[in-house]
């Protein structure tokens, strides 16, 4: 049988690896991934694309579905955590936030549609520094965590906020500092069986192993916290 | 570096069956809008060549959520094919569809500009020469745009083999399934160390191109001499 | 062939308005530069369409604006020489000469491509690539094509214009055979008034975009013998020729021709310059002209200072041009008696 | 609904401003390249042709990446202009540039078709008339295939209207510097409840680039009038 | 005009190889459909390039192969008339004709194009849209534009052959004027010997891609007289006429010639066929003829059936064309006596 799991990219490799011990245990199951922006997989299952799961990188698009009834009721639950941290190149002397203003560049994801850019926002809002450094044109904004990253990975901005899992794939960049957590609302990721997948019962038991603790070494492993601050 | 895995392979043929598909299939369709702008009279043409740039100004990622709205469940192509038992939505027609859609503008204005430079005298020769509207379409107007033809459809086949945005909303990035390159691509960037198999599968990408260029060269030339 | 035509069509500033009938089988079009014969040419073959009007050939309505009929170009099976060429650029020769062929049926099909082919001399052409032909080369693949295609009606515009005089005459004769072996009827364009004659029976004569006279080739070519740089042609049509001594003789009606040239097919053509017949009272002594007919005068037209004396002599009829004070001298009139003298050299053959 | 806010409006202005500036820049490189591909007679054409394509055949994140690659910081480009103190990436070059490398195959295309198409006797004869090599060009050439160059300039107008993948990466999507339409768009397309607005843009891009349409439309027909 | 040219070019199957040097300055290539001649004018105006050989144009080189010199078709200052008129089809006529003159030195404008416009009848098409001109209207246009840039040479393709009668020899004359005027040099390809005659004084015979023959154009006319269709044309140059009853009197060296047509320009040109001279032993009476010319024999050529007479008569030379039989007959040789009898009407018009 068929489970086809709609995930956000950010987590193509933890959904990767827990489909292959899934799939170790249940031979007879194919699992059929499609990642993609939280928002278009969103938007391909209100149109009736063929999902079982769902899975977002994005509280917001999945009380969309809920809302809608498109997500079995009950099944919403968050499975993951991410963090906040600031990656820039190594000879910049950056410990805290209270030194973004003595650079030039900052990344940001753009807060309005980028979940990580809205998390940061947050916590230099909350650490007064927001507004200074938006009108002093120091932001840059990304279209998503991925192209932040590039940008501090490459030089091009002096540092960025991206999530610790992203923080993975630097080559040159380094982690300045890790944002304060009580600055910003815990990162989720939610997953939903949806209500044409809750009839499957492969997906059932695929999205019982992923919310399970045994999957939660895997998680973490990619970098993701397995329980809220 | 320059290894290819089996779902790179698998990426490369999806790729192909794509462009080769999206290419053929929106030919004929290319054609004859192109004609219908170079020689038709009509009132509508303008609103019809806009229509046809949309897919060209519109940003791919939009063009694929208008192809989902359309093709989705409720939608008005959607619900007539659904009745049938047609499924679209993460199927390779469906990235076959995207290709179409995002590069029609491109084949239509190559086969027009090119109709538009034909002496309309070999057209009238063939009329009276006994050969009917559509005998001197097919014998004498296509012939001697066909450099034009497969100019555009080198420009459709080049646009399918990097199309993006349109068909990861239409068609889903399902490996082995409607995973092209492009979308291999995109899943190599969001992978620790993945760069380099994303570069080679650009030079694959690549590579491709450049043949069809060749091909479509060495085709025009034969044309050319007789 | 039946044609009757009353069209009406404004191009630009230029505007065309045509009505004439035709019955003859070859008729000619003939006019001043830009007098509008390619439209009125395009307006038949239904490569334009008149604002107004209608065309009808035989029993066939081509074209009539008030009943909303107009056959497409390929149902009216008129075929057309153009001006240019235009021939197919991306098919080689061959492909070319047979495009009109293979898609004519197969019972209309009443011309040989090779024999054809043989007399416009374009068999060595047949593996050409089109862009290397010469000019005059590109102008007779064109005309085979057309003829190829065996048409109800051909219509030609200026297709000789771009050929040699000698292969022009050689050609001329063949499209004679094959317009009349196989009746297909004609309109000629031409600025030539000897093709025409050659070619044609009947003439419209086109103004300013109007037909303003329609009349017999010959008439027309009677006409304008005193405003041409030509006097009247006399065409003569002889049989087969005898050797004497070193010229040739023909029979002429009762009279017997003596000509510089050869007759050796069973039709030939000559012209003779009605100025080159000099009239005299009585028969004059030791000249260099070789034929001295007896003739009778049938007419005496005169024209400023030009005089048409239309003779009659066994049985045939010629056309002389002398000036009206040798009428006055010689006493030429209606009914009196005059010898002609037409030296060998003046007859010049057609084909 | 069809109300754009001041935000929105910037975006339409910048949007503009990048279109047309990517098509007044790129098109006289596209009609030298156009033509050097029509009439050269070198043995390197296929390799520039296939060089051109390279931003059609790759995914525009790709190319973006790519150009960020090179007018970054660190990059060959980049690092030469920062010596002048020119800084391209995160400003409006850097979202002009993308544009133009990302039409510019079709620009060439479109134009080459219509150079094709020229009858060389034309050119002979200017030639004989007295003009030079780069006059008969101008006075010639160009105006013979002015429908082809309005074509080839319409689509990259076009295409610049809808350009996103590589714009984003090596513009950024800074609001009033950098965010064209199609960025603005992707941003309400990527918040729940934004796709109203997103539809407005879309709209404002439609009514643009008809509007080139129907401008260029107009010109070629004045021009063909003489 | 100096021209000296040695060129050799493969094209597909077909070898050009010529070798001439010009000196007069108005020479004609002669030569069946596809022997080369359009080729040969490419070449020269340097719209192709020869394999080999090389092209001299007064003291300078145009072209060598050997020295890898190759002139730009601009530099050459050598202007074409091509067989299709091909204007410009993105500029208005007024725009084709001054193409050429715009671009021409100020010091070298010596044709003011308002006369020329004129007398080519293109100064009403002047603000039409070149695409609906008509074929004669073409190539006028197509003239006048070439002729503008005042040229170190003009090569014509068949430029006349799209026009009809009356406007070609309507525009000759002129061309003649503006060639001489200006010393124009003119290089000149048709398949009339009349045009050729008319326009040019030297002639290059091409057959098959290479120059067989180069002559003096009568030379060539007077050889070919036994082969044509019509016979050798005297070409007769006449000053004002007088009036004589009702025909025009001239006079021709000592003789008076009496004609249908007056002369009322300072010069006029008239034809008049070989054949159409009578000749008799003794003055003959009461005939249609007008003029009778006592003439000297300077000399006889048999050719075949054919004999052509050389005639002297009042320091003017004159060929006639008879029999052979007429020759003996009368007794014609060398020094003998003779009447010539010509109709006033077989003198006909050029210009
Ligand atoms: N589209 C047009 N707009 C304006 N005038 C036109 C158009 N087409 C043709 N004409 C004019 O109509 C007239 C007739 O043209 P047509 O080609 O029929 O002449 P023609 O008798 O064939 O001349 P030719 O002997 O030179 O070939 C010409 O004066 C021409 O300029
Ligand atoms: N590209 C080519 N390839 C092969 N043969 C060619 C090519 N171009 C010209 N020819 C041949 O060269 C010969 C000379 O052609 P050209 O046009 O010079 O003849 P022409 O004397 O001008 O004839 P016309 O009187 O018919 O205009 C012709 O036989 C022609 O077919
Ligand atoms: O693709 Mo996401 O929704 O920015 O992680
Ligand atoms: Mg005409
Ligand atoms: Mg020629």
């Amino acid at each position: 049988a068929e489970v086809r799991i709609s995930a956000a990219a950010s987590m193509t490799n933890v959904i990767h690896e827990l489909s292959a011990q899934f799939v170790a245990q249940h031979p007879d199951v194919t699992i059929v991934p499609n990642f993609g922006p939280s928002g278009g997989l969103a938007k391909q299952i209100q149109q009736g694309a063929p999902a079982d799961l769902y899975i977002s990188a994005n509280t917001k698009w999945m009380k969309l579905l809920v809302d809608e009834k498109l997500i079995a009721p009950g099944t919403k639950a968050i499975f993951a955590y991410n963090s906040l941290v600031f990656v820039g190149q190594h000879e910049k002397r950056i410990t805290a936030l209270a030194d973004l203003p003595e650079l030039e560049r900052i990344g940001i994801g753009t807060p309005t549609s980028v979940p990580a850019g809205q998390y940061a926002a947050q916590a230099l809002r909350a650490s007064g520094l927001y507004d200074q450094l938006l009108k002093s044109g120091k932001l840059v904004m990304a279209k998503d965590v991925r192209q932040a990253l590039i940008y501090a990975d490459r030089g091009e901005t002096d540092g960025s906020f991206v999530y610790k899992t992203d923080a993975m794939l630097m080559t040159s960049a380094k982690i300045l500092f890790e944002v304060p957590q009580n600055l910003y609302d815990p990162v989720a990721y939610p997953i939903g069986l949806t209500s044409s997948g809750a009839a499957n019962i492969e997906a059932k038991a695929l999205y019982d192993y992923i919310v399970s603790p045994e999957a939660k070494t895997i998680i973490a492993k990619h970098g993701f916290s397995i329980a809220s601050h | 570096m320059l290894t290819l895995s089996p779902h790179d392979l698998q990426a490369v043929a999806l790729s192909l069956k794509v462009a080769v598909s999206a290419t053929i299939l929106a030919t004929p369709a290319g054609i004859a809008i192109a004609f219908f702008l170079a020689f038709g009279k009509m009132r509508g043409k303008a609103i019809v060549e806009g229509i046809i740039n949309l897919p060209l100004v519109l940003p791919p990622v939009v063009v694929g959520y208008l192809l989902l709205l359309s093709f989705g469940r409720n939608g008005f192509i959607g619900s007539l094919l659904n009745r049938f038992d047609i499924q679209i939505i993460f199927t390779l027609k469906a990235a076959i569809i995207a290709s179409m859609v995002v590069g029609f503008p491109l084949l239509v204005r190559s086969i027009r500009i090119g109709m538009e430079a034909i002496d309309p005298a070999y057209f009238k020769v063939a009329r009276t020469l006994g050969a009917g509207w559509w005998d001197s379409f097919f014998t004498i107007a296509l012939p001697l745009c066909s450099r034009a033809i497969y100019a555009g459809m080198t420009l459709m086949f080049a646009r399918s083999l990097g199309e993006f945005g349109a068909t990861v909303i239409l068609a889903g990035n399902i490996p082995g399934v409607t995973q092209t390159i492009p979308l291999a691509i995109y899943e190599y960037t969001s992978t620790p160390g993945g760069d380099s198999m994303a570069l080679t599968l650009c030079l694959v990408s690549i590579v491709l191109s450049f043949t069809v260029l060749l091909l479509s060269e060495a085709v025009t030339k034969r044309l050319r001499k007789g | 062939m039946e044609l009757d035509v009353h069209v009406q069509k404004k191009i630009g500033d230029f505007h065309l308005d045509c009505t004439f009938s035709l019955s003859a089988s070859r008729a000619g079009v003939f006019g001043p530069s830009g007098s509008g014969k390619s439209t009125l040419m395009h307006l038949l073959a239904g490569l334009a369409t008149a604002d107004n009007g209608h065309i009808r050939l035989d029993d066939q309505i081509l074209f009539d604006s008030s009943r909303k009929i107009n056959k497409r170009p390929e149902e009216r099976r008129i075929g057309v020489v153009f001006q240019h060429a235009h021939l197919f650029p991306h098919m080689s020769v061959r492909q070319n000469l047979l495009y009109g062929y293979s898609r004519t049926a197969r019972k209309e099909r009443k011309i040989e491509p090779e024999g054809l082919f043989k007399v416009l001399g374009v068999d060595v052409l047949k593996d050409r690539d089109v862009t290397t032909l010469s000019g005059g080369e590109r102008q007779r693949v064109a005309l085979a094509r057309t003829l190829l295609t065996c048409p109800r009606l051909i219509l030609m515009d200026e297709p000789l214009s771009g050929l040699d005089e000698e292969r022009k005459f050689q050609i001329i004769p063949y499209l004679e055979r094959v317009f009349g072996e196989y009746s297909i009827p004609l309109i000629f364009i031409s600025h030539s008034l000897l093709e025409m004659r050659m070619m044609t029976e009947e003439l419209l004569v086109m103004e300013q975009g109007s037909i303003t006279r329609q009349l017999e080739t010959e008439s027309f070519a009677r006409t304008t013998w005193d405003t041409g740089r030509k006097g009247y042609i006399n065409l003569i049509s002889l049989g087969l020729s005898q050797r004497h001594h070193d010229l040739f003789s023909y029979n002429w009606g009762d009279n017997c021709l003596i000509l510089t040239e050869p007759g050796e097919a069973p039709e030939n053509l000559f012209e003779l310059d009605a100025r080159e017949i000099i009239l005299f009272k009585r028969h004059p002594e030791a000249t260099s002209a070789r034929n001295l007919l007896q003739c009778k005068v049938l007419q005496v037209y005169m024209s400023g200072n030009r005089a048409r004396v239309e003779l009659e002599t066994g049985g045939k009829s010629l056309i002389a041009q002398i000036v009206p004070e040798s009428v006055r001298e010689l006493g030429i009139e209606k009914g009196s008696e005059v010898v002609a003298a037409i030296k060998a050299s003046a007859f010049s053959r057609i084909f």
